[in-house]
């Protein structure tokens, strides 16, 4: 069967007569070039291997010219975008080490299994550069819950997440999780994860040293995840076709075996270099670190370890069997390398060697089956630019005046359908399953604004976060990419933390329409501008395109995973209201702005009109001073201004300790419009009352809008405006609809 | 009606668990276990004495809920 | 008084324990390999929590063969002191140590967050800082920590004073009689889902958990030298 | 040979799973399950042709291992 498998694979006349290499997403230039490249036309296997590497995944061929915008240097960027994952150096000859992924597609036929390799694939990224994974956080769209099909995905992604990150012990720490029609049929699951690492372990990709042996590790290779990519044969049954796209199972057990004895070989000092098989497995490991080093690789195939028989030089390449590592090592070393492995109950296997030819060579069953130019294959990938065009949807929502909707009289209810809304509601049904505390370094656990995690022996933490309002980014690309980098930063710094660096996983539609690719650039200046100005740079991230479904595109979701230092534990904050009789303040501007805002969709249930404006300079004005104050000790909570606007902010702060607030505000706005607008570089902060005075003046001399609220204390909140109670309610109460809107759906 | 179902993980998709199991049993000593492959075996007991309609209503019940169809296959019977 | 951590491939929790070890109490502890065929210079044995071999099959299934384990049996005979926490707990179930069994949560999903424990025995080595029927905040991470046994185990436990902890409030995985922890009949050999090891600081949201260390520390000094309890150490 | 190991909670012994499933089962309409019990359901390929011999090791692997005698009962069936 297996045999016959092999011998169906479609000559190299085939592939070029009947245009197979287009099955492969392989258009007819690009099959040109190829032949240019090889001087002659590809076989199967060969041409398998480019259309991976000539993927958007591996080449970026349709955001490449956009990724360029972004900055991604600054002075503690110690490695930028390219390498497995980005590194930022946080003193003490210590790195912070992370990168985000997308497994959208995979976690849509799959949920479970999609979520966990998901997981499984970023935290390869960050052992594979030395570094010890410290946290995990996760970005997830869904449709909305009141389908039985979204709710599977919703609960299965979640367990896939928990079961890999638990398993392995890796805490998952924050996160973020929204539905909205957009994204019904094409849901989003972006994992990250952050590790530490010290300078002189840092490792790169690189097949360093002719001659020099290359060591497979990790499971053996399987037909899984060989997708896309099957030829019409009229001979292929429907079985086989089954086999070849098997879905990936991860195996967070292995993982960590892999995981722990990694880290164990690094620490030998022996590795030159090292990279895991993530996409397109074999092929893109072998072919990035040979053309890292400017070298060769040879693959003698019958060296793999093979879980399944007969399996052809074609699926062994493109296998994406999890767990797995391509490393190389000086010869000499190479009983050290196995002895270590074999402590973890591993083997490594010796597959190739690197040669200086510039050619990745495979050998199977005694023959030379493959033979291409490395360089051709990682770097040569043609780069498009595609046309861009000014929606439609977006030329029309210029005119939508979103403050003339009907005034909203009961804001008891409104605040209680904001609150009550699965975007907005709590999410300890999803982290409740995680582990989030594994590693005792959680200080912030899931649930503030960032989360904190300490680093063992020093005064120091990380906070983290994810961020991404896509509304925003739909109604208006470029200011909703702003957003979404200034809301990461905001986060870390309510958190105590100082923004270093991000990490950003582009998810969109086809690029192939004129619209998406214009919310892709604008996206991108939005978010590029705003790294700039907040002197976060872009160290690393994913592009995952085609998110689509017979609805059409996904909202454009950039999202933004955001690390900050903080320089000591005490300046370790949260939303949480501490004490009773603390003074309430709000920091900037409120202006009539619910385009895009929890507070329309839950109650006109639209999202239209153009979303908030962000000013940069006041955004990093705002952080700065916060921080500042976070830092002198006058702050006892921070919590950022984000969906829902005033009220829900009040009403999450009330939320952890149970304690209540009173507050007296006369905005010059409609109480509606003024307390659920989501105007952008809000900060709402207690203090002590002795603090106070202190604070309002040290933000008011840094040109910080500030406005003294009311006091922390009670058992409600309370909320009048202009001098009329316009919000009443218990704690106990807003608390109840929040916490139970997304256990009643879905337990 | 009492009926019993089998789900079991297909036969190329990787079985982690089985693997496990037959690594410690190795190591216990059961060298000769060559395979080990674990799946679900369930019982179900109907309100229901037509045979035909328990059949398709398995069936239904297996697709839709007790096994899944992307990474496992199932069998049932029916008893008596 | 010397500490071991053991480890078994898919311990997880193995540094927190090691940590916990140093912060509360800081006397000498190592890390364990499951191949280690020696504990004889170790006074307190800790098992940690984790997913020993992936949990594959059931938690702790495999790992009680681990070679360690015959050792563990001999210290836990010799009267040593025993610790296992979530994973170690299933493992010393799943290796007769104790008596029940830990099966599926009855939410069937992994839960995480702190719960109320009420000290029910305050006499194990590990729990006699406690006062007895105190209550104490300790994190829980776990799938599979729903407690069961006969009716006749049940009844032993209860006769012998064998419950040293339960849930107070919310029972979170279903567990018979809201057990969280039990040891055996001598009292040496104590098991709990939730995780004392995580609760032993304010910054990680509860320090109720370092008095499991510091009481194992005293019953031990107490022993050699019975002058030195709470801590007054001679040396 | 081939052998078939199921491995079920005891008949006194709470099954949240099953419980679980059952509940979805009716809340999908198949209101006529009475009783759903899930138990693991094992092939383990064994190489050896002697019969009295597998049955021996089988007995012991599950003993051992493959159940928990506490909680679950085991039955095993060899192929051939
Ligand atoms: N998928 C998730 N995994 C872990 N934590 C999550 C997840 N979704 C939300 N959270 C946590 O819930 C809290 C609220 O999330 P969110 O509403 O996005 O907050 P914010 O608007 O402040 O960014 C945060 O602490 C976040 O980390
Ligand atoms: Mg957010």
């Amino acid at each position: 069967m297996a045999q016959q498998l092999a011998a169906k694979e479609p000559t190299v006349e085939q592939i070029a007569d009947q245009k197979i290499y287009k099955q492969f997403g392989v258009s007819d230039s690009e099959y040109a070039l190829i032949c240019d490249f090889l001087g002659r036309k590809p076989n199967y296997t060969e041409i398998g291997v480019f259309s991976v590497m000539w993927s958007e995944h591996c080449a970026y061929k349709n955001s490449k010219p956009l990724l360029r915008r972004f900055p991604t240097t600054g002075p503690r960027v110690l490695m930028g975008p390219g390498e497995g994952a980005g590194i930022v150096d946080i003193g003490d000859n210590q790195a912070v080490v992370f990168k985000i992924e997308s497994h959208n597609h995979p976690s849509a036929v799959e949920p479970y299994q999609g979520a966990a390799t998901g997981v499984g694939g970023i935290i390869r990224d960050i052992f594979s550069m030395g570094a010890r994974p410290v946290a995990l956080l996760n970005s997830l769209r869904f449709g909305k819950l009141d389908s039985e099909r979204v709710r599977y995905l919703f609960s299965h992604v979640v367990s896939g997440i928990a079961g890999y990150g638990n398993c392995i012990g890796i805490p998952t720490v924050a996160g973020e999780v929204m539905f909205d029609e957009a994204y019904e049929g094409n849901p989003l699951v972006n994992a990250m994860c952050v590790g530490l690492i010290d300078h002189d372990k840092i490792q790169r990709g690189v097949a360093k040293g002719v001659g020099n042996p290359v060591f497979y590790v990790g499971p053996a290779t399987g037909r899984d995840g060989i997708h896309g990519a099957t030829f019409a044969s009229e001979d292929l049954t429907a079985e086989s076709e089954a086999k070849r796209s098997a879905v990936q199972v991860g195996d967070p057990f292995m993982e960590k075996l892999v995981m722990e004895a990694t880290l164990e070989l690094i620490d030998s000092g022996i590795v030159l270099g090292i990279q895991d098989m993530g996409a397109a497995g074999l092929t893109c490991s072998s072919a990035e670190m040979a053309s890292k080093a400017g070298n060769g690789m040879e693959l003698y195939l019958d060296e793999v370890p093979q879980r399944e028989e007969g399996m052809t030089a074609y699926e062994m390449m493109l296998s994406e069997s999890q767990e797995r590592m391509l490393f190389v090592t000086e010869p000499q070393h190479e009983a050290q390398a196995k002895a270590i492995f074999e402590r973890w109950g591993l083997h490594c296997a010796k597959v190739g060697k690197v040669t200086d030819d510039g050619r990745l060579r495979l050998f199977h069953k005694g023959e030379q089956v493959a033979d291409m130019p490395v360089k051709a294959l990682v770097d040569d990938c043609p780069v498009y630019q595609k046309p861009s065009k000014v929606p439609d949807y977006y030329l029309k929502n210029g005119s939508i005046e979103t403050n003339s909707y009907e005034q909203v009289l009961d804001l008891t209810d409104a605040l209680k359908k904001v609150l009550g809304s699965p975007s907005l509601a709590s999410k300890e049904w999803v982290y409740s399953q995680y582990d989030y505390q594994v590693r005792t370094s959680t200080a912030v656990v899931p649930g503030s604004d960032a989360a904190v995690v300490t680093i063992r022996g020093t005064r120091k933490a990380l906070a983290m976060t994810t961020d991404c309002n896509a509304r925003y980014v739909y109604l208006d690309p470029e200011v909703g990419g702003r957003i979404a980098v200034a809301e990461a930063a905001r986060n870390i710094v309510c958190s105590g933390g100082e923004p270093l660096a991000i990490t950003d996983n582009l998810n969109f539609g086809s690029p192939e329409k004129p619209e998406v690719f214009w919310q892709m650039e604008k996206a991108v200046d939005g978010m590029a501008e705003a790294c700039r100005q907040l002197e976060t740079p872009v160290i690393g991230g994913n592009v995952s395109l085609y998110n689509e479904s017979a609805q059409g595109a996904i909202y454009p979701t950039p999202v933004v995973g955001m690390v900050g230092l903080v320089h000591d534990l005490d300046h370790i904050t949260t939303q949480a209201f501490q004490e009773e009789g603390d003074v309430i303040f709000l920091l900037g501007d409120t202006k009539a702005e619910i385009g895009g805002s929890e507070f329309q969709y839950a109650l006109f249930g639209v999202t239209e009109g153009r979303p908030p404006e962000l000013d940069l300079a006041t955004e990093r004005r705002v952080q700065q001073a916060v921080l500042g104050a976070i830092q002198r000790g006058l702050i006892a909570s921070a919590h950022d201004l984000s969906e829902g606007g005033l009220a829900a902010a009040l009403a999450e702060a009330c939320f952890e300790r149970g304690l209540g607030a009173q507050v007296e505000w006369t905005p010059n706005l409609r109480p509606d419009l003024a307390l659920f607008s989501e105007s952008q570089s809000r900060i709402l902060l207690s203090v002590k009352p002795e603090h106070a005075d202190e604070l309002a003046l040290l933000l008011s001399e840094q040109g910080v809008p500030v406005q003294r609220l009311g006091k922390v204390g009670g058992d409600r909140l309370t909320i009048e405006v202009a001098a009329h109670t316009v919000i009443d309610a218990s704690v106990a109460e807003l608390r109840e609809v929040w916490q139970t809107a997304i256990p009643s759906r879905m337990d | 009606m009492k009926a019993k179902v089998y789900v079991t993980i297909k036969e190329n998709v990787l079985d982690p668990q089985g693997n496990a199991v037959q690594g410690a049993l190795h190591s216990l000593g059961f060298g000769e276990v060559a395979k080990v492959r674990i799946g679900k075996f369930m019982e179900v007991e109907l309100d229901t004495a037509d045979r035909g309609q328990a059949e398709r209503q398995l069936k239904e019940m297996c697709e839709k809920l007790l096994a899944n169809t992307v990474v496992e296959d199932y069998r049932f019977e029916l008893e008596g | 008084m010397n500490f071991a951590v053991l480890v078994f491939p898919g311990s997880n929790c193995d540094i927190d324990m090691f940590k916990a070890v140093e912060d509360t109490v800081g006397e000498p502890v190592e890390y364990v390999w499951h191949t280690a065929t020696d504990l004889s210079s170790y006074d307190v044995i800790l098992v940690p929590g984790g997913f020993s071999y992936g949990d594959y099959l059931r938690c702790g299934a495999i790992a009680r063969f681990a070679p360690v384990m015959a050792e563990l049996k001999k210290a836990a005979e010799a009267g040593k002191f025993v610790l296992g926490v979530c994973n170690g707990f299933q493992i010393l179930t799943e290796a007769g140590l104790l008596p029940g069994a830990l099966i599926r949560n009855n939410s069937l999903k992994f839960r995480c967050h702190p719960v109320d424990l009420k000290v029910e025995n305050n006499i194990t080595p590990f729990t006699n800082a406690y006062a007895p029927g105190e209550t104490i905040r300790i994190p829980i991470a776990h799938g599979e920590g729903n407690y069961v046994c006969d009716a006749e185990t049940l009844a032993r436990l209860k006769t012998n004073n064998q419950v040293v902890f339960r849930y107070q409030g919310d029972n979170p995985n279903g567990s018979v009689d809201n057990i969280a922890g039990v040891c055996n009949e001598r009292g040496n050999v104590v098991g709990m889902m939730p995780h004392p090891e995580r609760a032993v600081s304010e910054l990680l949201g509860s320090s109720d958990g370092a008095r499991m260390f510091t009481s194992v520390l005293n019953v031990f000094l107490s022993r050699v030298e019975p002058s030195a309890v709470n801590g007054a150490r001679a040396h």
